[in-house]
């Protein structure tokens, strides 16, 4: 195919570097430099879409991000499909595949067109909630086809196969926009010595510069461009960051980039190496030099291809050395506009007219495009288009002075192209993603950035500023005023700059251009072309009510879309104003927010998935449980050995087996997860006493108790034994979920509340490894292991723990047991943990010691009646509830946490639910946990519930099915029966009954 | 909570008068260290494929002492004694003073990381509970952690993808301690050198933090040592 | 009021939408009323329209700082379920249910109410026992919810990664069928529509600066725009601003103010006909009508006002998104955005007399209040009717922080929703 | 996203450091018992929720580990001052 529409010469591609580019299924060509936007225009494409809601045809707009229709599929594989690419802001790279969004069978023949055409009167905005209401069983019928129509672009069905990353930044000064605003004020700050960032969203930097004839210092801008980026890149505390959107502003001046590094490249990145990259960065000082957008101007059937913006027109000539048409006709409310007139003029194709709303105007440029004799028609307007997939003419009118109505007789100008410009809105996304609202400025009719609290600068096309000379100059200064309020600077010579100025004639305010018509019944004039929002829905959003400007958004869609009204919001908020009879100001804006333009999803996560998307925290004997064959539970982030299966074993068969080696024999636990706090000072007791719920004055040496703790609610939220290691020392163990809440509670008590008592708490959870050993065997593997510990039953007792050597390294044994079998917790440190372990098992072959996982020791603590925290409580409980009114010492001294709480009106209430056993009645049916009791199964429902079951197995030591679960008032109904009605209709029957179901005596510990 | 303007008297309720020592004290490394494990010693590093450039080198400083040591720095006694049995200041906020291979390394208003190499760690630790005096606390903390030692020219970029302190020279100078997060953990980052960065790794986090350093280091070219 | 219908959008299209009547004027506002609602919201205005409707009370209006609709449920994820653990919050839950299932028909306003699934995801095994828990309850209290295992999830929910090779792998869920989600906005234009078409002023642009109180009762409000305006009883239903509305009464609510988050995609074509959400990676997800990917973020830990929180947490959220639906990871984000949600510590609502007579508050809703719009409407306006709480509000007094009668739904309620 | 100064480290650090403990100085009864339900419901639950310059605690989690008191303005999120657990700011603002 051939490039119709590319000039031979000029613009900033590369005509040496062809590159062919698939769009619609079919190959085409263009250069390096080029957009797909720019390419496909070379090559006279019109129609790259349909729109959301009428299925119209559409064509490029716009230049940059504020293009509304060409969002396109791009992708060569399923994998790397991305959906609505904005075609202005895709560099082409080889082999480009990209086909138009919307559109079936395709773009240039779509049969939704004529739903549109013919539906189009009954969807006025908001006719859904009119409609589709009856019958009420009909909506999921209906919204299965509102739903088919939705959406731009579809998602890959794959895993991406690229990565993202984060790189975090700190900077004194951050630049958002590298145009001539931006890098002047880099180039001053930068000069300073200041950390300087600059971030353009465009390929290149150079902003407007890009497009433009000016000459700076008597060369073209393009070269100070080149020389300015040469000087930055040589700075090393200057980081320059091209394609790469500032997608957000956050508070205390965090800013968010998203740096596109190889979409230019290909359908996907290169080995090693990020697709895209999340820059987080933190500075001092912000200077926002995104300058302007243009805007349209509103006429009936404004959305015909080949209706475009005056300044994309003039990019895409200068640029990219594409004309995009053949025959010009302009409409402009300003002077700016005449560049494009004299750009197109340039290439030797025809304007046909300059069509100037302002009854005269006398600018530098007006003069210009006057003097090459092309046709100026003052005072007059587009007020409507000829044409259904491209321009065929304009019809124009005269115009009164105010812009509000069509004077004189009408006349219809043949073209191709029209380029309309309505004036310039600066680009202040930015400023107010932190709260602040922008304010409405007559002078230079356009919404600039209002008050902020952040440490924000703002130079040049952002205030309104378009001289050139102006916005070097205020970059300038505003680089180095932030350089020095970082403590930067001040530099002895400043540049300077020369520039001509061109003089301008004054600008028009002019949004929407009257037809012939009023609103409501004058063809479509669009507002938001991305979602068909058009005036004259505006004003029937208003009709009926909707008159807040965010109403309006709501009712109409408007910015609702992929570019969030970049080009149509600041039309649509004055025609609200106009039909309102407000002004501007008093209409406001609705509120900017992040992003700036879209980001993808996958940058924002980072590295953060698959295996990197949470720690996963191991013991020192993970390398053993992998080697044996353990399968894992997810507790917090720890990974824990959930159960040893062998091979051939089902899930009960294993617990089985482990259980019963625990009972008969001896079995190991890696126990390494449980929080351990080393407390110590001459106050530890005291601290103990305050936080626990029982008594530590008295505990001696060499002594473990076990503790409940409660929040100032009197609920329990955490357990574990502490154990005495010396008189002003203390081991706290606390559950392997709660121990770093737990540590940072205590903190919070300690230095907030009684930073008086001496005491000091340090995590040692990593430093210790803790294998438990288990079984009546325990004691004669153990006394194998060592020889300098005295393991007889009277010294050695339950609840104590000694220091000692244990298969020759050094380690504390503890006495405690949470199987109820005679048990010893070695805790060794973490680095000889698994030397250790090693040494068990082989030394306890003889004893066939076997390795157990969390749900077996579930099932043993349950079969003795032993609390889990989280599993049997729910921070509704507290520890009378529990049945551990014995762990509660209220007549010590100091009200400890949780004291008060549990003596509140409803905490002491007689029926409240409390923890007990329950014995199925079937003794193999196992009551399936979380299970509901209640006292007569046949009530109707909703039934009243007495409580669930909180733990439930089944028992091999016993031969049947144990089970722990709360009961209304069930302390004081042992013998009950109650029941659990199932979902597949069937009841469970159970007996209420104590919740140590084995061993009640503690003989077994206790040998 | 509450604001303590006045603190209150400490209740002595806890104290019993005994011959007990106060604080419990022991020899955690057994004579034979042949098969110690370090929290690293097991990880599986994926290094670049060789003849590309290196930009970043990992190294662990295995089997260390280390001692978390807490204590008032308004005693004053406490603090002469620290520096007595170290042989170096106690050192002031976000800064390490170092001798030999002695680190101390300052974590809070009241907290120290001191690390020694692993045979010195009891006496170290023996002698600073004879010396110090008033109300302290000193924890080995050995084997629950570990330094990971990243170098290279690139190893400021792992930083930066991984934490978002402020690495520049001008923040961060040689000796300069930070406790900060470090991809999803906490880390504690000590600037060794001007290409140098040690790391303070917990034994359960150091898989994730390993692998998590490797990929952010590959694009780098990534050696360990 | 006009009835819409298919018939009447093709009778205003001959005269090109000329005709259609407002949904709500603009009222001055009257001295006196006998019930003031403070706060426009879609609890507000349901409020306004039940008791006009069931009470016969239409000497009332809402007074609305902003624009009607535009705080909470302006902003939140739609998400309508309600399969709540314990028996009072399922009873008002389930109550506003049965309601949304007619709403459109009641209100002849079509809020899109659309019962396709929400889902919760187990990753652990204590969330399938809390999940079991949950469901077992729901069950006994009429409420349906099941559970389903991994595979079947997969099966119903093709874009969602149930393989083993996730950080913290899918193990099954809880789904209840007929929740699902609605469109917020025409909820809040639905009931301003219905209660202003039954006679009730709607008041924008209209804030309550102080309250009136004489001899421990309330007797009416200051507002910025219009003065004092008298009322026999005041309503507040303010959601994130309700610890402002109470201190101008004097007494302070057991309720925080914190930013929660949400944000979108663009709009793509349908990928997810069901709502999800995990609380364990902590990250839901739903695709709206018009095709965007609705995400909730999750809370900030701290108090604020501004309608926007940390980065952070969208950092998460996107995180546990990408992990949950890897697919979407070349998909992009729109935009983003936070609302003030009032949060209880019990994560239940307060629907309350207060220590001030004939002054009442229904706040508390946090991050999961959208739901119960209808419910929530009912029972308060109930319960100004009534001039005491209604009986499925009694539970949710404020002095429940007293007693201790908390209702802890926190398992239950969980990540934002 | 805020940057606040841990006036531990003496340094101004990223907000995913710290965590928020809510209002600050909140008296603990210094006798529970002599407390009346409501009087202990109240310190448990009921906070000032202040729209605008607000009191709260925070701690250095993932550095120093300590607490130290914050005002903070809750609608610009501007942060005002920062001092130590156990002190009074020097200078009274309006508390509103
Ligand atoms: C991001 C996000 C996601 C959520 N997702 C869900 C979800 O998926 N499902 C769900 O059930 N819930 C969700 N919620 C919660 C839900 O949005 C709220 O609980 C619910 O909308 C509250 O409704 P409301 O009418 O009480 O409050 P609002 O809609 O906030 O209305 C309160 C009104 O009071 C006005 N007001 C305040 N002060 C004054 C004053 N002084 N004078 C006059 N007027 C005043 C406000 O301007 C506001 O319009 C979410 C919330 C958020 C922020
Ligand atoms: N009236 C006029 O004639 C008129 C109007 C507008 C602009 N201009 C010309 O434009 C220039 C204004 O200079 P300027 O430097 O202020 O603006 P500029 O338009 O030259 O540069 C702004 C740059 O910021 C980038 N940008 C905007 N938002 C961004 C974001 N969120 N992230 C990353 N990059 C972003 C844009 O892509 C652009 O490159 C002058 O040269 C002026 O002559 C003239
Ligand atoms: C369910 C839901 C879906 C939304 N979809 C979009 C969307 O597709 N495009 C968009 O720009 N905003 C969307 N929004 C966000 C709104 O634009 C807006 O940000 C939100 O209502 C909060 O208001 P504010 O940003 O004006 O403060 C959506 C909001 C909600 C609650
Ligand atoms: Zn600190």
């Amino acid at each position: 195919m051939s490039q119709t529409n590319r000039l031979s010469s000029g613009g900033l591609i590369d005509r040496r570097k062809p590159l062919s580019f698939q769009y619609n299924g079919k190959q085409y060509q263009g250069y390096e430099g080029d957009t797909l936007a720019s390419a496909l225009l070379a090559n006279g494409v019109d129609i790259i879409g349909r729109s959301f809601k009428y299925s119209r045809p559409r064509g490029i707009v716009a230049a940059g991000a504020e293009e509304p229709n060409a969002v396109m599929q791009i992708g060569a594989s399923e994998a790397t499909q991305i959906p609505n690419v904005r075609a202005t802001q895709q560099a082409l790279y080889e082999g480009l595949v990209s086909s138009a969004t919307n559109g079936w069978p395709n773009v240039d023949f779509d049969v939704m067109s004529y739903v549109g055409k013919i539906g189009g009167k009954m969807m006025p905005p908001g006719f859904y909630y009119k409609t589709f209401m009856w019958p009420q069983t009909m909506w999921p019928t209906y919204e299965k086809y509102i739903r088919k129509a939705a959406g731009l672009g579809r998602s890959s069905t794959m895993k991406d196969p690229d990565q993202y990353d984060t790189l975090n930044h700190h900077c004194d000064v951050m630049i958002v926009g590298a145009g001539p605003t931006g890098l002047a004020a880099a180039r001053a700050a930068a000069a300073t010595g200041a950390r300087v960032i600059i971030a353009d969203e465009q390929e290149m930097f150079g902003g407007s510069l890009l497009s433009s004839r000016e000459l700076i210092n008597g060369k073209p801008a393009i070269d100070w461009v080149r020389t300015v980026v040469d000087e930055l890149s040589a700075n090393p505390d200057v980081v320059m960051l091209p394609r790469s959107t500032v997608n957000g502003y956050h508070d205390h001046n965090f800013v968010t980039i998203h740096e596109r590094r190889a979409d230019h490249i290909g359908d996907r990145a290169p080995v090693g190496m990020t697709r895209q990259r999340m820059h987080r960065v933190r500075a001092h000082w912000v200077v926002l030099a995104t300058g302007a957008q243009e805007r349209p101007l509103v006429f009936a059937h404004n959305d015909v291809p080949g209706v475009m913006l005056a300044s994309a027109v003039t990019t895409y000539i200068e640029r990219f050395g594409v004309v995009p048409g053949n025959e010009l006709v302009l409409m402009t409310s300003n002077d700016d506009a005449y560049l494009t007139a004299l750009s197109w003029a340039s290439t030797g194709r025809k304007v046909v007219a300059v069509v100037d709303s302002r009854a005269k105007a006398d600018g530098d440029l007006v003069k210009q495009v006057i003097d090459k004799g092309i046709r100026v028609i003052f005072g007059s307007a587009v007020y409507d288009v000829d044409g259904g997939t491209r321009v065929k003419a304009a019809r124009i009118s005269g115009l009164t002075a105010d812009g509000k109505k069509l004077t004189g007789k009408s006349e219809t100008l043949s073209c191709d192209t029209i380029a309309s410009s309505g004036g310039w809105s600066p680009v202040v996304h930015l400023s107010c993603h932190t709260g602040s609202r922008p304010v409405w400025d007559d002078n230079i009719i356009g919404f600039v950035p209002g008050e902020t609290q952040q440490k924000q600068l703002i130079a040049g096309g952002i205030r309104g500023h378009y001289d050139l000379l102006d916005c070097l100059t205020e970059g300038m200064n505003c680089g180095y005023v932030a350089a020095e309020r970082s403590g930067y600077g001040p530099v002895g010579k400043r540049p300077e700059y020369k520039v001509a100025r061109i003089r301008r004639s004054p600008a028009m305010p002019l949004f929407l251009v009257p037809h012939l018509k009023p609103i409501s019944q004058a063809p479509k004039q669009f507002v938001d072309l991305q979602n068909d929002v058009t005036s004259a829905g505006i004003e029937l959003a208003t009709r009926e009510g909707f008159e807040s400007i965010e109403h309006v958004k709501r009712y109409t869609a408007m910015g609702f879309g992929t570019d969030q009204g970049k080009l149509g919001n600041i039309n649509g908020m004055a025609i609200t104003a106009q039909v309102l009879g407000k002004s501007i100001a008093e209409t406001g804006t609705t509120v900017f927010r992040p992003n700036y333009t879209p980001i993808t999803f996958g940058a924002i996560a980072g590295r953060n998935c698959g295996e990197l998307f949470d720690a996963k925290r191991y013991s020192a004997m993970q390398p053993w449980h992998e080697e044996n064959g353990a399968l894992f539970e997810d507790v917090g982030q720890w990974k824990r050995p959930w159960y040893f299966p062998k091979s051939g074993e089902t899930m009960q068969q294993s617990l089985n087996r482990e259980v019963l080696a625990v009972r008969n024999s001896v079995g190991i636990l890696d126990a390494s997860t449980l929080g351990k706090i080393d407390i110590q000072g001459k106050d530890a007791r005291e601290f103990l006493a305050r936080v626990y719920t029982n008594a530590w004055a008295k505990l001696g040496v060499g002594k473990c108790r076990y503790g409940l703790m409660c929040k100032e609610d009197g609920m329990v939220f955490d357990d574990g034994v502490t154990s005495c290691l010396a008189e002003n020392h203390f081991l706290m163990t606390t559950t392997t979920g709660g121990a770093a809440r737990v540590l940072e509670w205590l903190e919070l008590y300690h230095q907030t509340e009684w930073p008086e008592l001496e005491v000091y708490m340090t995590s040692v959870t990593d430093h210790w490894a803790t294998m438990t050993i288990s079984g009546p065997n325990s004691r004669k593997l153990l006394a194998q292991l060592t020889d300098d510990i005295d393991l007889d039953k009277d010294t050695f007792k339950f609840m104590d723990w000694r220091p000692g050597t244990v298969a020759g390294v050094p380690a504390r044994v503890f006495r405690i047991s949470f199987t109820g079998e005679l048990s010893y917790e070695i805790n060794v440190s973490a680095n000889h943990g698994l030397q250790v372990w090693k040494k068990l098992m082989e030394v306890g072959k003889q004893y066939d010691i076997t390795p157990y996982g969390t749900e077996t020791m579930h099932v043993l603590r349950a079969e003795k009646g032993f609390i889990i925290v989280g599993q049997d409580t729910d921070s509704t409980l507290t520890p009378y509830d529990l049945g551990m009114g014995w762990a509660v010492a209220p007549t010590k001294p100091f009200s400890f946490i949780g004291k008060r709480g549990m003596a509140r009106e409803d905490a002491v209430k007689p029926n409240r639910k409390q923890l007990v056993g329950l014995m199925a009645k079937k003794p193999d049916v196992v009551i399936p946990e979380g299970s509901q009791a209640v006292a007569n199964p046949n009530q109707p429902i909703p039934m009243t519930m007495l409580g669930h079951i909180t733990s439930s197995y089944y028992s091999a030591t016993l031969g049947r099915s144990i089970a722990m679960g709360l009961i209304r008032g069930g302390l004081d109904r042992m013998g009950e029966t109650v029941y659990y009605p199932q979902a597949d209709g069937s009841v469970i029957e159970a007996e209420i009954c104590s919740p140590v179901f084995y061993d009640p005596k503690g003989d077994r510990q206790n040998v | 909570m509450s604001e303590v303007l006045e603190p209150k008297k400490a209740s002595a309720a806890g104290t019993v008068a005994s011959a007990e020592p106060v604080y419990a004290l022991m020899d955690q490394r057994p004579a034979d260290m042949s098969n110690a494990e370090s929290p690293l010693s097991r990880f599986r590093w994926q290094v670049s494929s060789s003849g590309k450039n290196v930009g970043v080198v990992a190294r662990e400083l295995a089997l260390l002492g280390h001692f978390i040591l807490r204590g008032n720095v308004a005693n004053a006694d406490f603090v002469k004694g620290a520096a007595e049995v170290l042989g170096v200041e106690l050192p002031g906020t976000l800064k390490s003073n170092a001798k030999g291979n002695l680190v101390v390394r300052w974590l809070a208003p009241d907290e120290w990381l001191i690390t020694v190499p692993g045979e010195q760690a009891f006496a170290i630790e023996s002698n600073l509970r004879k010396r110090l005096t008033g109300h302290y606390s000193l924890v080995n903390v050995s084997g629950g952690q570990t330094l990971l030692v990243l170098s290279g020219a690139d190893a400021v970029n792992v930083l930066r993808k991984s934490c978002h302190y402020d690495v520049h020279d001008r923040n961060f100078p040689v000796g300069k301690v930070v406790g900060t997060t470090f991809a999803k953990a906490q880390c504690v980052i000590r600037r060794a050198g001007q290409q140098e960065w040690e790391l303070v790794i917990r034994r359960s986090f150091a898989d994730y933090l390993a692998a998590w350093i490797q990929d952010a280091a590959q694009e780098y070219g990534f050696a360990v040592k | 009021m006009e009835k819409y219908s298919a018939l009447g959008l093709l009778k205003h299209s001959l005269s090109n939408h000329e005709n259609w009547p407002r949904l709500w004027h603009n009222p001055t506002p009257k001295k006196k009323y006998d019930i003031i609602i403070v706060g426009g919201g879609g609890h507000g205005l349901a409020t306004a329209y039940y008791l006009a409707k069931n009470h016969g009370i239409t000497n009332v209006a809402v007074l609305e700082k902003g624009w009607l609709g535009g705080g909470n449920t302006a902003r939140n994820t739609t998400i309508v379920r309600s399969n709540y653990l314990w028996d009072e919050s399922a009873r008002l839950y389930e109550h506003a249910l049965k309601l949304w299932e007619g709403l459109s028909q009641d209100l002849n306003y079509n809020v899109m109410f659309s019962q396709r699934g929400v889902y919760h995801l187990c990753h652990t095994l204590q969330d399938i026992r809390d999940n079991e828990r949950l469901v077992s309850a729901n069950r006994l209290n009429g409420i349906d919810n099941e559970m389903i295992d991994a595979e079947q999830l997969q099966r119903e929910i093709p874009l969602l990664d149930c393989s083993r090779n996730t950080r913290f792998p899918v193990l099954g869920a809880s789904v209840q069928r007929r929740a699902g989600n609605a469109r917020h906005d025409a909820v809040a234009w639905g009931y301003a529509r219905a209660a202003a078409a039954l006679g009730v002023d709607l008041i924008q642009q209209c804030e309550v600066v102080d309250m009136v109180i004489e001899n421990g009762a309330i007797t009416g409000v200051k507002t910025r725009q219009h003065g004092v305006i008298k009322a026999d009883r005041v309503g507040c239903v303010a959601a994130g601003n309700s610890g402002v509305l109470a201190k101008m009464a004097g007494f302070e609510l057991p309720v925080e103010s914190h930013p929660l988050q949400a944000l979108v995609s663009e709009p793509i074509k349908p990928v997810l006909d069901t709502v999800v959400m995990s609380n364990h990676v902590h990250g839901y997800m739903s695709q709206s009508d018009k095709g965007d990917l609705v995400i909730g973020a999750g809370i900030d830990s701290w108090v604020g006002y501004g309608q926007r929180g940390s980065y952070s947490i969208i950092e998460h959220t996107i995180q546990a998104i990408v992990e949950m639906f890897p697919a979407v990871s070349r998909v992009r984000m729109n935009r983003q955005w936070g609302g003030i949600v009032d949060t209880c510590p019990d994560a239940c609502p307060i629907i309350t007399a207060t220590p001030v007579r004939n002054l009442f508050f229904n706040c508390g809703w946090g991050t999961g209040g959208f739901k119960a719009t209808p419910g929530s409407g009912h029972v308060f306006a109930e319960t100004l009717a009534l001039g005491k709480a209604a009986p499925l509000a009694e539970p949710f007094s404020m002095f429940r922080f007293h007693s201790g009668a908390l209702i802890d739904e926190h398992g239950a309620a969980a990540v934002a929703h | 996203m805020l940057h606040i100064f841990c006036p531990h480290c003496g340094e101004y650090r990223e907000e995913e450091e710290f965590r928020c403990k809510g209002q600050a100085h909140i008296a603990r009864p210094l006798d529970p018992e002599a407390c009346s339900d409501e009087e202990w419901g109240h310190f448990m639950f009921f906070r000032q929720n202040t729209r605008g310059q607000h009191r709260e605690l925070w701690v250095h989690s993932t550095g120093c580990r300590k607490h130290f008191n914050v005002i903070r303005n809750t609608v610009t999120y501007e942060i005002e001052k920062v001092y130590l657990v156990g002190t009074k700011p020097e200078t009274e603002g309006a508390a509103s």
